[in-house]
């Protein structure tokens, strides 16, 4: 029990507090946002606090509870893996309570429930503080499917749609799927150690085919809730139709207690790891990045489009976890620690931007009740901090240096780099080819936030609403200046980063990287000086430089006079917002180029004395090939099923004696 | 001793009093008081088995494993007493039963509560069957309480099929009789469960499992296990709420009860034989057949009561599953999956009567926007199902827990059917549930008075269950779970 | 680090900037020549950029600070992505601030600001024009990774100077994988600096330009400044392609013989690869918007290429 | 094994199992219900019998008092209150004939060998010269229940059941030497009270569906929902 579990034990405390406190908005609806939110950000800064408290002592706390089965009294244990994903949970809780108070007025007039917003909020949170916490199977379990079932009355909180309730009830049914497999996959560690506690199955000693089998149900189970491919069509329904902020704390940090479950179990449960899981885990992670990115570019909702990049992000952290398993599978322990090292680097990056991202969503959904990207337009101008905080979010998730999200692509690029050091050819090549695949990503994602920022924020408003939005207020704007700045401080100074998540892969690979942050802050050097090194500082620096000598050096001499006048265009008339280039006209070339893989219905509907109609519909080839058969084939089933009960009383007792005479028969 | 006879006594004296109470309004309260003496006469009787180890005497014996079942069975009888008093004033108000049935309904449920407690405590596999099917006659007039031709039909049925099939239990009791005959001196004693089961290895193996295919179809019946389940639908949903509840909550409990205890002699008896476990292979397979056929029941109901007897088709199959599949984990986790299952599908039975009140009618497709209407009734329906369904911090999460990795354990190739049937089965009842509680309330739906007391006590309960068991439970159903397999868990 | 490497550094990030104009114009030159014309002289861009920078700009009413930023920005970033790579000398420490990737991270950033200002005033043609050009740069990005990651496998390192070292190193080996690579990139370089047959520098048809529609709304400064980064970023991969794959005659010390004698090589080398650009200009028409996939894919075909034939045929196992 | 070395009382006994059977074939193919319940009756007397005749011949005395009970019961109480419902509920001059006859009655001679082949293995040396009974009862109990399966009117179920209730009587006395008399007494007593109820719900049937066909009690079903 040392200072870090008491400021995580505060940390759950808060939250669960957040959660009764809440329970007041029943009656004063105003409690939810004068009481509840803070506590949720204070809880938030705890377990930032507890986070790095863990990860810079590196020293382990454990605790038991008065909870849990009578033979296996839940224990708790913050170690540096927990501690670091506690400070991902933290960082993003902690903005989230600075943005709800003003977020949630807008609900103070409207019908819902508020009481059950901030509650289950609450014990969301507790929930996926719990999960990190948790140091056996059961309370692991508990936590977990505590934050798939607040979370999912979260996604259901605005019901009166009927999208929402279906969105909710395919969240809620693949968090169940995915909890049992993950509980099953305990369960054969659990079969071979002694109990459910961890540290038995560190403990036990599983044959191979069985080690391999819990891997798969681990993965399904995590890759289900993370939202990999081809699994992911749940995603980005559930996701968006939440409240921004939890949309927020969805996509931002739930997504990423899946990673941590995925890296508890595969890494410290599973001692062994073969190099077929790496293998798997990195198509996986490759084929979710490029569908996610993809169906990104084909939305025009701004939270779906969000979402559908989640799906991509977790992605590109799955590759450098399968990247991890290959080389800690083929002995490479110091090239396994830097893959993690990106992949847990790319997962808090993550965190911070899309939280961001989604923050600022939340923000234009809130100023102009508007999703659409098609109504946008001209923004930046009429919430510009708004808009500048979203363009940073813009660049990082871009993958775009100098800012955080380039880093982490940097660092998986590295540890790709090294794949010459495997043995089998066959990997060697493979491991370039995920890191083609992710460079077209990040392309690709590069492309879906220049539509992004330029259809919303940039030109001119396509709808009278957007045109009337006004800057948000001052609670919201300081969320998304937090976290962009700590996107622009993760950017720019990655080796006190990596010093600090270096405790991860030494307590989980027994090797930290002992020469990334060897030449001072300055310079970032993975592997070694000659292998590959960049300075993040410096690139601020001279960018900086470089702009300032050629600003003063345009101000001398020439005209200075800016003379403002209608766009030129070619010299057609000036241009009208509806002439403007929509998100849908910018994704056609792409859409063109990747048509095999949507699902596209296009057609023209022309119209007596009115312009002609152009619909198009792309939908997740996912829902096609994977999720309506599925239901085709249980709706069959229970067609015949129900044939038992025909209703005629005769038929049920020749079912009775049948199954006497059956049952004599056999035992006879 | 005492405790034993207050609790058995009370019901009978209560269902005395009450079919000759002309008055209504005291008939409730008679009702609840007398089911308030029953469970403390079933707390101390525990308090006694906790400081004894075993009751026994008069033909009776009650050791840890019914010890639990018989205060589980007194507490959900006071709760659901409380429930139906009003609710059964409201029914009569409506005029859908008259002034005489409130009579028969309230002496029948007191009998009814008598004939569970007689078959949970005696020793004596005769007077079993005898209560058993004194079980089915006192409820099946109530099924028909309202006398539609619905609920005509469903007790019909439910009369026949349950008598069927306790007769043919009855011939299986005939046959363990027969069978103890060589190995038990005493022929009075012949049936008596404690002496058969000291000499279980004598009995001869080819008639116990013959007796045993008797005994489960008959018993199995009750259960509801399938394909001999089709009474349980109709009867649960024609019968009066409190009805479901109890017989939902309490009665296949009871039957599995009694499926359990004669499985016990037959592993006992098959011990040394080829195939020593074809009593839990056969539980296991009629348990899971159950299990996934009443999942696939769930996904095309229309009848919100029909849908929830479903689901304790589908949880009975599942504990026995779990009972045959023997082992101390399974059967620990089989018992505590009796008890939260029978508190949570009684309360959730007591919130679908309030919503059915609501809306005015069982089909699902007419009860829509709860939340919006009545919170509180909304909410709980919503819980229950999710505990139902087996969500934590509920206490059905823990018992499936222990389920699911003891089976991964013993037969881990069966693990992907239960997988695959749970999630069909959850997503039968939340595709029904998400339109009844959530979306806008149809016009002119208003808030009923409803007493939300007992709902809150048994999701309270299973609540807590899910979070901590608490020491002293732990060690009952253990003790429990040693009677049965013979061996400790903790 | 002494004073000496710097310097160096900073000579050579000048020398991109000035150099830049001058192949640019050397091309035209070349071209025109080949197409029987006189055509303007060699130093005309400089007289262009001139003109611009004392021009005063004009900024449409519906554009946003934004517009006037990115100009900055987009020149900045291309002329510091140029500045990491070996021109004269190798072992310069810009290099070591940024490798490859984040070289490609660099051009990415002045891509992306590009294409923002692009649809920043809301014109059509500035929209189909970031349209575009995303589509190139995702296709041609992945392709130029491979040729490189081709390079660092062999080398062991993504870092330039620590690349061309080892090619010095190596002396003359015929690698069948640097061969694809070379062809990969050059194809990529083609698409990313907008020349025939990818995109049309020379045009303002609606139907054929890409890099142009961009620019169409900025004028003064900003349009030279738009302009300059875009003949820097020629001139990079000029210099990335020659000193990459044929690195003799560039400096190894710093001496100021060894610079000069660098800067003798490498323009000798970018006289050539600017002549064989404008003839390949000439001899090629410039294709559909829909016909460039095919042209990048096959691009990412040599690359990978290159990359199996490095694992194959040269490291074996 | 044969009967010659068994005394003239124990032949007796078995001839009258015999008949048992015999009643319960009849009563599966009996149309006319008046007639069906004497067959019934029938039966009831005889099962008493059987069991009087095997306390004679085991020298079990308190087998009499359930052959008293059988007798009073299944022989004269029961029989008259079916007859008294079926002259209240205008049914004795119903006539109800089987589907197909002879295939009933094939599966019921199938029951039969089936039943003894169940009973084979379990016969054992040390067992009373009745352990062929068992055989029989479990052929009677097996045949009503196929009686129920095949029979649509509400009182032929019910007289399946009653016959069902013969056979394990009849078990009981065979197979063992008779039941402990506490469940003796209670099973009566279920099955008086079962047949009381059973006389409520005819009424409550025919007051809900004008008729006593069970085939026409098919509302509750799950089979509707196929139109959908």
């Amino acid at each position: 029990m040392n200072a870090a579990l008491i400021l995580a034990a505060l940390a759950v405390a808060l939250a669960l507090a957040s959660a009764a406190s809440s329970l007041l908005a029943v009656r004063r609806r105003r409690a939810l946002r004068l009481l509840a939110l803070p506590l949720f950000g204070l809880a938030g800064l705890a377990a930032l606090a507890a986070g790095l408290a863990a990860l810079l002592t590196g020293e382990v706390g454990t605790a038991t509870l008065p909870l849990g089965l009578p033979w296996l009294p839940s224990r708790v244990r913050l170690d540096a893996l927990a501690g670091f994903f506690l400070a991902v949970i933290g960082v993003v809780s902690l903005a989230v309570g600075l943005y709800g108070p003003a977020y949630v007025r807008g609900f103070e007039r409207a019908r819902e429930s508020l009481a059950a917003l901030g509650g289950f909020s609450g014990l969301f949170l507790t929930g996926m503080l719990l999960v990190v916490l948790a140091d056996d199977a059961f309370l692991f379990m508990v936590a977990w499917e505590v934050m798939s079932l607040s979370s999912y009355f979260l996604v259901a909180f605005q019901h009166e749609h009927a999208a929402n309730r279906r969105a909710a009830f395919l969240y809620l049914l693949m968090a169940h799927i995915g909890g049992l497999a993950i509980l099953l996959g305990y369960g054969v560690l659990a079969s071979f150690g002694g109990g459910f506690g961890f540290d038995a199955m560190r403990a036990a000693s599983c044959p191979p085919e069985w080690a391999s089998v819990a891997f798969a149900l681990a993965f399904l189970g995590f890759g289900m809730k993370a939202g990999l491919a081809p699994l992911h069509a749940w995603l980005p329904e559930a996701h968006p139709v939440a409240p921004s902020h939890i949309s927020a704390l969805m996509s931002g940090v739930m997504l990423k207690v899946a990673v941590y479950g995925f890296v508890r179990f595969v890494l410290d449960l599973l001692h062994q790891v073969h190099w077929q899981w790496g293998v798997a885990v990195l198509v996986i992670g490759c084929l979710s990045a490029l569908l996610g990115v993809l169906y990104a570019l084909m939305q025009h909702d701004l939270k779906r489009l969000l979402a559908y990049h989640s799906v991509e992000n977790i992605g590109i952290i799955f590759i450098g976890l399968g990247l991890a398993l290959l080389f800690v599978a083929t002995g490479h322990a110091l090239l396994g620690a830097l893959a993690l090292v990106a992949a847990l680097y790319h997962t808090i990056n993550h965190a911070l931007f899309k939280g961001l991202l989604f923050l600022g969503a939340g923000a234009i959904l809130h100023s102009t009740h508007e999703r659409d990207l098609e109504q946008m337009g001209g923004l930046l101008r009429r919430m510009p901090w708004t808009g500048l905080f979203f363009l940073v979010g813009c660049i990082s998730i871009s993958a775009l240096p100098p800012f955080n999200g380039f880093v982490s692509e940097w660092l998986t690029f590295q540890a790709a780099l090294q794949a010459w050091q495997l043995e089998s050819g066959v990997l060697r090549t493979l491991v370039p080819i995920a890191s083609a695949v992710l460079a077209l990503t990040g392309a690709l994602a590069a492309a879906c936030f220049v539509k992004v920022y330029g259809v919303a924020f940039l030109g001119q408003a396509r709808s009278r609403h957007v045109r009337r939005a006004r800057p948000v207020p001052l609670g919201m704007r300081a969320a998304q200046g937090l976290l962009a700045a700590l996107c622009l401080v993760l950017g720019v100074l990655p080796t006190w980063v990596i010093g600090a998540i270096n405790a991860v892969p030494r307590q989980l690979l027994g090797a930290g990287l002992p020469h990334a942050t060897a030449h001072g802050w300055l310079w970032l050097t993975p592997v070694s000086a000659q292998t590959a090194s960049y300075s993040a500082p410096l690139v601020v620096v001279l960018l900086a430089a470089m702009a300032g000598l050629s600003v003063w050096g345009l101000r001398r001499g020439a005209v200075r006079r800016i003379r403002r006048c209608d766009a030129w265009d070619c010299g057609f008339a000036p241009p009208s917002p509806r002439m403007q280039y929509t998100a849908t006209a910018f994704s056609q070339p792409i859409r063109r180029v990747f048509a095999l893989l949507f699902h596209i219905e296009e057609s023209v509907s022309p119209r007596q004395n009115a312009p002609a109609r152009y619909h198009l519909r792309v939908t997740d080839r996912a829902w096609g090939l994977l999720y309506t058969p599925v239901a085709r084939l249980v709706e069959s089933a229970a067609r015949r099923v129900v044939r038992l009960q025909s209703g005629s009383l005769r038929v049920y007792l020749g079912w009775t004696l049948a199954t006497l005479l059956v049952l004599l028969w056999t035992v006879s | 001793m005492t405790a034993l006879l207050l609790t058995l006594l009370a019901p009978v004296a209560g269902a005395i009093v009450l079919a000759l109470l002309r008055s209504l309004a005291l008939a409730g309260w008679v009702n609840l008081a007398v089911s308030a003496t029953s469970l403390a006469g079933a707390a101390w009787l525990a308090w006694s088995v906790a400081l004894t180890g075993k009751v026994a005497g008069l033909g009776f014996r009650v050791d840890a494993f019914n010890v639990y079942l018989v205060v589980l069975t007194a507490f959900v009888g006071l709760t659901t007493a409380i429930f139906s008093r009003p609710y059964m004033r409201h029914v009569c108000a409506q005029g859908l039963t008259t002034e005489a049935g409130m009579r028969v309904y309230h002496a029948m449920y007191q009998a009814f509560m008598f004939t569970m407690l007689l078959a949970l405590t005696t020793d004596n596999l005769g007077v079993l069957w005898v209560a058993v099917e004194g079980a089915t006659l006192a409820t099946v007039l109530l099924v028909s309480l309202y006398r539609t031709p619905e609920a005509v039909e469903a007790a019909w049925k439910y009369f026949i099929l349950c008598g069927v099939g306790i007769a043919l239990a009855l011939f299986g009791t005939v046959l363990t009789y027969f069978a103890a005959q060589h190995v038990v001196a005493d022929p009075a004693a012949g049936l008596t469960w404690s002496a058969l089961y000291r000499q279980a290895g004598g009995l001869e193996p080819v008639v116990m499992s013959l007796a045993f295919v008797f005994l489960l179809v008959g018993y199995g019946t009750k259960v509801g296990l399938v394909p001999m389940h089709q009474w349980l639908p109709d009867a649960h949903s024609e019968g009066p709420t409190p009805m479901s509840a109890v017989l939902s909550g309490l009665l296949l409990n009871v039957a599995l009860y009694a499926v359990v205890r004669l499985k016990m002699l037959v592993d006992g008896s098959l011990a040394g034989t080829p195939n020593p476990h074809l009593a839990g292979y056969l539980l296991m397979g009629f348990g899971l057949i159950s299990f996934l056929v009443a999942g696939l029941f769930l996904h095309r109901q229309r009848d919100i009561k029909r849908m929830f007897s479903y689901s304790s088709i589908e949880h009975m199959g599942l504990m026995t599953f779990a009972f045959g599949l023997g082992g101390p984990l399974a059967t620990f986790g089989a018992l505590l999956h009796m008890l939260v299952h029978s508190l949570t599908k009684s309360a959730i039975f007591i919130t679908a009567g309030h919503a059915a009140h609501i809306a005015g009618t069982q089909s699902i497709d007419r009860i829509r926007g709860l939340i919006r209407t009545q919170p509180a009734v909304g909410w709980s329906l919503l819980l229950g199902v999710a505990a139902i369904a087996g969500f934590p911090p509920f206490g059905v999460f823990t018992s499936e827990f222990l389920l699911l990795t003891a089976t991964m354990k013993t037969q881990p190739w069966l693990t992907p059917v239960l997988l695959s049937g749970l999630a069909v089965a959850f997503a039968g009842l939340f595709r029904h549930l998400h339109p009844m509680v959530y979306g806008s309330a149809p016009e002119g739906q208003a808030p009923v008075q409803a007493n939300m007391v007992p709902i809150a006590v048994h999701l309270g309960l299973v609540l807590w269950l899910g979070l901590a068991i608490p020491g002293y439970l732990a060690h009952w159903l253990d003790r429990a779970t040693e009677l049965i397999t013979g061996s400790h868990l903790l | 680090m002494t004073a000496a490497p710097w310097g160096a550094a900073l000579l050579q990030a000048l020398l991109y900037a000035a150099l830049a104009p001058l192949l640019v114009g050397w091309v035209c030159k070349v071209k025109a020549l080949l197409q029987n014309r006189r055509g303007a002289p060699v130093l005309q861009p400089y007289r262009d950029l001139y003109k611009l920078l004392v021009k005063e700009a004009r900024v449409a009413h519906t554009a946003s600070p934004l517009f006037r930023a990115a100009p900055y920005i987009v020149f900045v970033a291309t002329w510091l992505a140029a500045a990491t790579v070996p021109l004269v000398a190798v072992d310069l420490p810009t290099a070591a601030i940024a490798d490859i990737i984040a070289l490609v991270g660099l051009l990415a950033l002045a891509r992306f600001f590009l294409a923002l200002a692009a649809m920043d005033v809301g014109t059509a043609f500035g929209g189909m024009g970031a349209s575009r050009e995303m589509l190139i740069s995702a296709l041609a990005e992945p392709a130029m990774l491979m040729a490189v990651f081709t390079l660092a496998m062999t080398a062991h390192s993504t870092n330039l100077a620590s690349v061309i070292d080892h090619q010095l190193a190596g002396g003359i080996v015929l690698r069948p994988s640097f061969l694809f690579a070379l062809g990969g990139l050059v194809l990529v370089a083609v698409a990313e600096t907008g020349r025939i047959p990818v995109d049309n520098p020379a045009t303002h048809l609606e139907l054929t330009m890409i890099h142009e529609a961009m620019l169409l709304e900025y004028s003064g400064r900003h349009l030279a400044l738009m302009e300059w980064a875009a003949q820097i970023k020629l001139l990079l991969y000029g210099a990335l392609i020659s000193n990459i794959f044929f690195p003799w005659g560039i400096g190894r010390s710093f001496a100021p013989a060894g610079l000069a004698l660098g800067l003798a090589a490498v323009m000798l080398k970018l006289l050539m690869l600017g002549a064989a650009l404008a003839v390949a200009e000439t001899v090629l028409a410039k294709m559909r918007l829909f016909r460039a996939p095919a042209f990048l894919n096959l691009a990412l075909l040599l690359a990978l290429l290159g990359l199996l034939s490095h694992v194959i045929l040269e490291v074996g196992t | 094994m044969s009967l010659t070395p068994l005394p003239l009382l124990q032949q007796l006994v078995l001839v009258l199992a015999a008949i048992v059977l015999l009643t319960s074939f009849v009563l599966l193919a009996q149309a006319r219900l008046v007639s069906a319940i004497h067959v019934f009756a029938w039966q009831g007397a005889l099962v008493a019998a059987v069991t009087t005749l095997v306390a004679a011949a085991g020298a079990s005395p308190h087998l009499y008092f359930s052959a008293l009970l059988t007798l009073v019961l299944k022989a004269l109480l029961i029989p008259w209150m079916l007859h008294r419902l079926a002259r209240r509920l205008e049914l004795d001059r119903h006539v109800e004939t089987l589907r197909w006859p002879t295939l009933v009655i094939m599966a019921a001679v199938a029951l039969v060998i089936f039943s003894y082949w169940l009973v084979l293995p379990m016969v054992q040396e040390r067992l009373a010269f009745t352990r062929n009974i068992v055989a029989v009862s479990l052929a009677v109990v097996l045949i009503g229940l196929l009686m129920m399966v095949f029979r649509q009117q509400a009182v032929a179920q019910v007289l399946g059941f009653m016959s069902m209730e013969n056979g394990l009587f009849l078990a009981a006395v065979s197979a063992t030497a008779g039941m402990p008399l506490v469940v003796e007494l209670g099973v009566a007593f279920d099955v008086l009270v079962a047949m009381v109820l059973f006389g409520v719900f005819f009424f409550q049937i025919r007051e809900s569906i004008e008729s006593l066909d069970v085939d026409r009690l098919n509302r509750l079903k799950e089979t509707a929902e196929e139109g959908e």
